[in-house]
């Protein structure tokens, strides 16, 4: 095998942290490299510095054994190199196809001339085609901002794919994704592996890693800890070079068996009839003191769409919500919230987070008033939570008062977190919790909600990963396109009973 | 963005959508057409038509470029100043023939708008402050190299660019579609007008799908100094003077025409025809409020009612500048 | 004799001149005709100030000008009434004051200079009518709205055409001193009247635009046009007859020459050489002379 | 936003930290002040500082409010106007004492700011075109209320407004001190500043979190208009008149002064000591010009490059508004 990238040496430092130390790894023609790491390990920087988004401090870099410096992605992609970034980099008001074409569009007649057309016929059919092969539905015309979080995410990798890359950089790319999306992306990613294309391929998913990748460097607090070989490795062996002690990985195991019907605890919540067109339609459930209630389903089947309405965030056409047994009207999100509710959404960039704002703003927020003394803040008591939720969600952060935007997708992730749990809500909503979050950190939270239940809480759980559905959920229900497709109690319910339920067979 | 569950506007590729999602401010634009028309028996002669459309033209280009800054989250607040500095200069470089006047109007609207841009994109100064400074700056070089007192020209063929007609339409009036023709083919046609849109809807997502975004945005500026010199040529010609307070105002008329064509002051989403129909909306209502013989008082009033309905009356999702 | 006596001037003497804007022609020459009187006398330096069209920046100029300790002001007020209050406060520092043009509301001037804006548009009005024969159409561009000028200029046009019931002002609207803006107005007003005999203006800046949209409907064989200046450019079309530019009135920016001046006597005590008296006097009105074809050429050297 | 990737500015909760990070823009204005003291002798004199900080008093005030508007990514076009319709209308109500005075300019500040803050929330208008058009009524009412004529004032206890003193210092000075102590202690102290800021920083985020945007979104476009009215009281007492074309261009100058004190105009960043010191900055510029005998013309030169020089000194990665 050659060696078709060389990092030598590389550091880069940002204010207060020290990202990359002195990292070197190679990357084999043809080989799935997986790049792995706590929360803030510097996977992400490694990645922006080799495409030229950031500027290293140190170090050298080899491409194809000469030594380059980009200086703009563009130049990045015209040397044979595709990323998808983590941070979903799309442009909100243009085309998923041009988006997908963003940066080398499709000149048609007159190609090079500043005047010439974007050629759509060709961009239109490359991009349904591409859809078509990752099992993306979604019209190329569709603009980007009416997709679903998950629908970026496949849209992203359809960006790298059609680039024909020699080296095709994935940061996280199935964090939003089901089993099925991902699945059908392994797939192609194996099939570009045995046409030669390397990969560098970043996850919080260690199946997927040992599934995937050929060899992989694991990195902590910016240093390489390890370059092997994964067939000579461990899930264990793994976590501990991550973490830096050793900790038993296990898959999330089954922690409850509640009965299907009847869960102890007062119901908190009823929803009787919810709809809203086109997304979902006579969504009936009730949720208990103390329950977690989990909700699977494919992407797009309407999760979100669901919690969102039933926070306020949307209006629903019709349809009735009981709190405590009182019907209400949530007309939005502040009504939710003074009748004790959390929601987590899934969008952290968009709609969980103020980026430009540091962490203790972003905590802060929801619970200001109760911060506050005759109208004022108190400092000293806000500060003293936001640093209590750093300790004990374990957030990277050089202090409280970086900025949100500057924190790893993983740590960004825990502020949003911090900031639900702050709230002290007794029904709180999670929509996808654990996305781009490290086995470590997962473990914590898993910890964290079965607390939450434990003390009375009662907790709707949005997600798309099985396992994770699987061992939290007190009963689960699944949607199909907008309908509840059933109720699975912890005991009966399986990997496959979920997906059957999902994929409507 | 934070509007990010607002609907989209006029980045459609395809013509006919965009005049469908215009559809709104067209429909505005109808009902004061009619009802203009309805209030003074003077105003669909083909006179007082030809006469809007002329009017509107200086302001109309220069409406253009201040499109496409806004479209990337710009705003170019010296193309006011800059008519006037472009007139005088131009006009009093007429001893060399009208070649020369219009060379001169146009290297120095493509050089201020260069600086402007660079001071934005290297310099890293907020667009609002930079072209306020550019504003001051033109100004200054407009009243001093004149001492305050305009230059009057006597030079015929430069009064044909505002004056002449082509056709039989007059030159401002051709001027003004052809300019929009362009841009507006410019905008949803090649890769140009995408990656300024793109830079303007989330500059740095551009950035990493490898769009040059330092190079759009200067551009942009560029291309605003460029149709300001079109329209300081336009005004020039017309008053046949090269005048140090022509101009006054611009600034503001063509970024209200920008905006109440639907384009985001944030950047990313607006397009020409909209633009187009915010001008030809302001002109008809001074036009109008001329042809009552309004008066001054009230005009102010009425002007301000009539914007603000104009906006009011548009689909509700569409304003979120 | 000279009017004046420089031969002993020992002291340096500071005028600070407080205008309210600079940027438009007639403003633009008071500055220029300022700084020219300013060079001609000896061991005396001008401070310009610039108050951008906003009588509170004008405000603040004053009191930098106090603050500056000079030795005499001259201020062409924004608005007479606003910039009242600033005046005392010259008069409080021991400074005197020269008040150009627009009146301040008090007595706190040491000398007032200025000319007549009722009397110029009476003197117009009276003009137009008479022109006419005490009949016809006639159109009104006015200045910006709000200022005393255009109030005053506009009274005096009213109050002079009410003795002529045939004269009927088909229209009147802001061309704000601006000659495109007066050149967009014109071309509207145009669109809607059929049949104009005469348009006064109250500036000939302005009318510049408005004589433009004239020609390009080529209607100027219909309809004459006054202004107020006197710019040479429109002297020079008087003089040459050429439609259709018929008279302006003087209200030269030159005064602030003579308002210069009549700083520097004040400042340096003294009267003006041609009177017996001890001081300059302490008002002088100018006169809104009519400037046709028949009296142009005596009028060209203070045109502007 | 775009620029998600740049440092954080003056959300900062401590005061330490807000002078720390406004660091860059305080130097600047140190070098304006030696600079502006070695051209000129009268510059450092007790009168001149009294008589800057008076003379930006007025506007010092209304670009708190206009700082608030900014904060949530919108703007207030209007408070220029509005300083003229309350001038006249606060001093053509002198017969019933100074205290009506004071209440009418109040309440039609609130009035004004109430209106606009509804066409922006409820309206949905984009900010630029509701407050344009409030620009326009607001000077047609002033225009139209005193038929274009000042009306002077009689009135001495109005006078105190802006020509009286507290303990020696003068009263516009004292108001100035204290709108700016009470706004930045708001901002950095009280939950409202903070959802102030978290509405400009994301609105959507914000909305989630439970806070009550429309509510804030409309509270700061009331405020800028009772900040515009405490500025309207202080200039039409200090010219003792109630004046129709009072506060000409204010906007400008109120928007400058904060985009120089380092907010973004895209919202969700900045705060009241860096539009303080943007305030300042403009009132030395224009004070030294007049001192050093600059010409007119040339002054508007000085001013633009001034204006690009200050923002250019300050620490780059500010400048992304
Ligand atoms: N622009 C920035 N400014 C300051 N610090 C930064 C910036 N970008 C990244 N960092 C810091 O650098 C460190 C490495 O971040 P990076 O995003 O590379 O982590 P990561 O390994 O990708 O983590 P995750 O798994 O959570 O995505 C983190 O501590 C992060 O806070
Ligand atoms: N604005 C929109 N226009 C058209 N379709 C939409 C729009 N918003 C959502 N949808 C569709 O509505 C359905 C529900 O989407 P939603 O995001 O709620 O699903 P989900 O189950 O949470 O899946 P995920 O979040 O994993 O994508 C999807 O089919 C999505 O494509
Ligand atoms: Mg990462
Ligand atoms: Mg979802």
């Amino acid at each position: 095998m050659t060696q078709l990238l060389q990092v030598e040496h590389l550091s880069k430092a940002f204010p207060g942290v020290q990202a990359l130390d002195d990292v070197s790894l190679v990357v084999q023609a043809g080989e799935i490299h997986a790049l792995m790491g706590e929360n803030g390990a510097g996977k992400s920087t490694l990645v922006k510095i080799l495409v030229g988004a950031e500027r290293k401090d140190q170090g050298r870099i080899l491409w194809r054994g000469q030594e380059v410096a980009f200086n703009h992605p563009a130049q990045a992609r015209a040397a044979g190199i595709a990323v998808i970034y983590q941070e979903l980099a799309l442009i909100p008001w243009l085309s998923a196809a041009e988006n997908v074409f963003m940066g080398d569009l499709p000149a048609g007649r007159k190609a090079g001339r500043p005047w010439a057309e974007v050629d759509w016929k060709r961009m239109y059919a490359q991009a349904q085609e591409i859809f078509d092969r990752l099992g993306l539905q979604v019209d190329p015309h569709t603009e980007v901002w009416r997709l679903g979080v998950a629908q970026r995410q496949l849209l992203e990798i359809a960006r790298a794919l059609h680039r024909n890359a020699d080296l095709l950089i994935m940061d996280e790319p199935t964090a939003s994704l089901t089993e099925r999306e991902s699945a059908q992306l392994f797939r192609i990613l194996r099939d570009l592996k045995s046409r030669g294309t390397s990969i560098i391929y970043i996850s919080h998913h260690l199946e997927e890693v040992f599934a995937l990748a050929d060899r992989m460097t694991v990195l902590r607090d910016g240093r390489k800890v390890a370059e092997t070989a994964v067939a000579d490795c461990t899930p264990d062996q793994l976590i501990a070079w991550m973490v830096g002690r050793s900790i038993q990985h296990r898959q999330p195991q089954r922690r409850r068996a509640g009965p299907a019907k009847a869960p102890d605890g007062a119901e908190v919540l009823r929803v009787e009839g919810l709809t809203r067109e086109p997304a979902f339609r006579g969504i009936s459930f009730s949720l208990h003191r103390g329950e977690i209630l989990g909700i699977g389903g494919l992407v797009g089947a309407g999760r979100t769409e669901l919690v969102r309405a039933l926070f306020g965030a949307d209006r629903a056409d019709s349809g009735r919500i009981f709190v405590d047994g009182r019907e209400v009207r949530i007309a939005s999100p502040r009504e939710a919230i003074a009748l004790g509710m959390g929601l987590l959404t899934e969008d952290r960039k968009g709609q969980g987070l103020i980026l430009g704002h540091s962490i203790e703003d972003n905590v802060a927020l929801p619970v200001l008033s109760r911060l506050s003394r005759r109208g004022r803040i108190v400092n000293a008591r806000r500060s003293e939570m936001v640093d209590q939720y750093i300790r004990s969600l374990n957030i990277r952060t050089p202090s409280r008062e970086q900025a949100v935007g500057n924190l790893s997708g993983g740590n960004q992730q825990k502020v949003v977190l911090a900031k639900w749990l702050a709230t002290g809500a007794r029904i709180l909503i999670f929509d996808e919790p654990t996305r781009g979050i490290d086995v470590g950190a997962k473990e914590e939270i898993y910890q964290l909600i079965e607390d939450l239940a434990r003390r009375g809480v009662a907790v709707l759980m949005v997600s798309s990963e099985l396992p994770e559905l699987l061992a939290l959920s007190d009963r689960i229900l699944v949607m199909r396109e907008g309908r509840l497709a059933g109720v699975l109690g912890a005991a009966e319910a399986s990997e496959e009973k979920v997906m059957r339920l999902a994929m409507g067979q | 963005m934070t509007d990010s569950h607002k609907s989209p506007l006029g980045t459609g590729a395809g013509l006919g959508r965009t005049v469908l999602e215009r559809y709104s401010i067209a429909l505005v634009f109808l009902g004061f057409v009619v009802v203009a028309s309805l209030i003074s028996p003077y105003f669909l002669t083909l006179s007082n038509v030809q006469n809007i459309l002329v009017q509107v033209a200086d302001v109309g280009i220069i409406a253009i470029g201040q499109t496409f800054v806004i479209l990337t989250g710009g705003i170019d607040l010296s193309v006011g100043s800059m008519v006037a500095m472009i007139s005088v200069l131009a006009v009093s470089s007429q001893g060399y023939g009208v070649l020369a006047e219009v060379a001169v109007a146009l290297l120095l609207g493509l050089a201020a708008g260069t600086v402007n841009g660079l001071m934005v994109t290297k310099g890293r100064v907020a667009p609002f402050v930079a072209t306020l400074a550019m504003m001051a700056v033109a100004k200054g070089v407009a009243l001093w190299y004149t001492n305050g007192e305009p230059i009057y020209g006597n030079n015929n063929a430069f009064q044909w660019i505002g004056n002449g007609s082509v056709l039989g339409i007059a030159t401002p009036i051709v001027l003004l579609v052809l300019c929009y023709v362009l841009a507006q083919y410019a905008l949803v046609r090649t890769p140009m007008g995408r990656y300024v849109l793109a830079t303007g809807g989330n500059k740095e997502a551009a950035r990493l799908s490898g769009v040059n975004v330092t190079f759009y945005e200067t551009l942009v500026y560029v291309l605003s100094g460029l149709t300001t010199a079109i329209g300081a040529l336009i005004v020039s010609s017309r008053m046949n003077t090269g005048s140090p307070i022509a101009g006054n105002g611009y600034e503001l008329d063509a970024i209200a025409a920008v905006v109440i064509g639907g384009s985001s002051l944030f950047g990313g989403r607006g397009n020409f025809i909209g633009t187009l129909f915010g001008v030809l909306i302001l002109g008809i209502i001074g036009n109008i409020l001329n042809l009552m013989n309004v008066s001054p008082y009230i005009q102010y009033l009425a002007r301000g009612i009539i914007i603000a309905a104009a906006v009011l009356l548009q689909r509700r999702d569409r304003q979120t500048a | 004799p000279g009017s004046l006596n420089t031969a002993a001037a020992p002291k340096h003497i500071v005028i600070g001149f407080s205008t309210p804007g600079t940027d438009h022609g007639w403003l633009a020459a008071i500055q220029r005709f300022a700084r020219e009187e300013a060079q001609k006398l000896p061991n005396t330096t001008l401070i310009i100030t610039d108050g951008q069209n906003n009588p509170s920046k004008q405000i603040g100029d004053v009191e930098s000008l106090i603050a500056r300790k000079v030795d005499v002001i001259v201020m062409l007020p924004a608005d007479g009434k606003a910039l009242t209050p600033v005046a005392a406060k010259v008069k409080a520092a021991g400074i005197p004051l020269i008040n150009l043009d627009r009146r301040i509301d008090s007595q706190d001037y040491y000398a007032y200079i200025g000319g007549d804006n009722y009397g110029i548009g009476y003197a117009a009005g009276e003009y137009i009518a008479q022109r006419l024969h005490g009949k016809g159409n006639v159109v009104e561009i006015t200045g910006p709205a709000g200022i005393s000028v255009t109030n005053d200029r506009s009274r005096g046009f009213a109050d002079a055409i009410k003795r002529f019931p045939g004269i009927k002002v088909v229209a009147s609207q802001p061309g704000d001193f601006l000659p495109d803006k007066g050149m967009k107005v014109m071309e509207n007003i145009l669109q809607a009247q059929r049949h104009i005999d005469a348009v006064y203006t109250h500036d000939d800046d302005m009318a510049m635009g408005v004589i433009q949209a004239i020609k390009s409907a080529h209607r100027e064989k219909e309809m004459f046009v006054t202004g107020v200046g006197p710019l040479k450019r429109v002297m020079q079309m008087i003089q040459n007859g050429e439609p259709p530019f018929a008279a302006t009135f003087d209200y030269s920016p030159i005064m602030s020459a003579s308002a210069v001046k009549l700083a520097y006597l004040a400042a340096t005590h003294k009267g003006m050489s041609d009177l017996a008296e001890l001081e300059i006097p302490r008002e002088i009105l100018l006169r809104a002379s009519c400037i046709t074809k028949d009296n142009v050429a005596q009028f060209m050297k203070i045109g502007f």
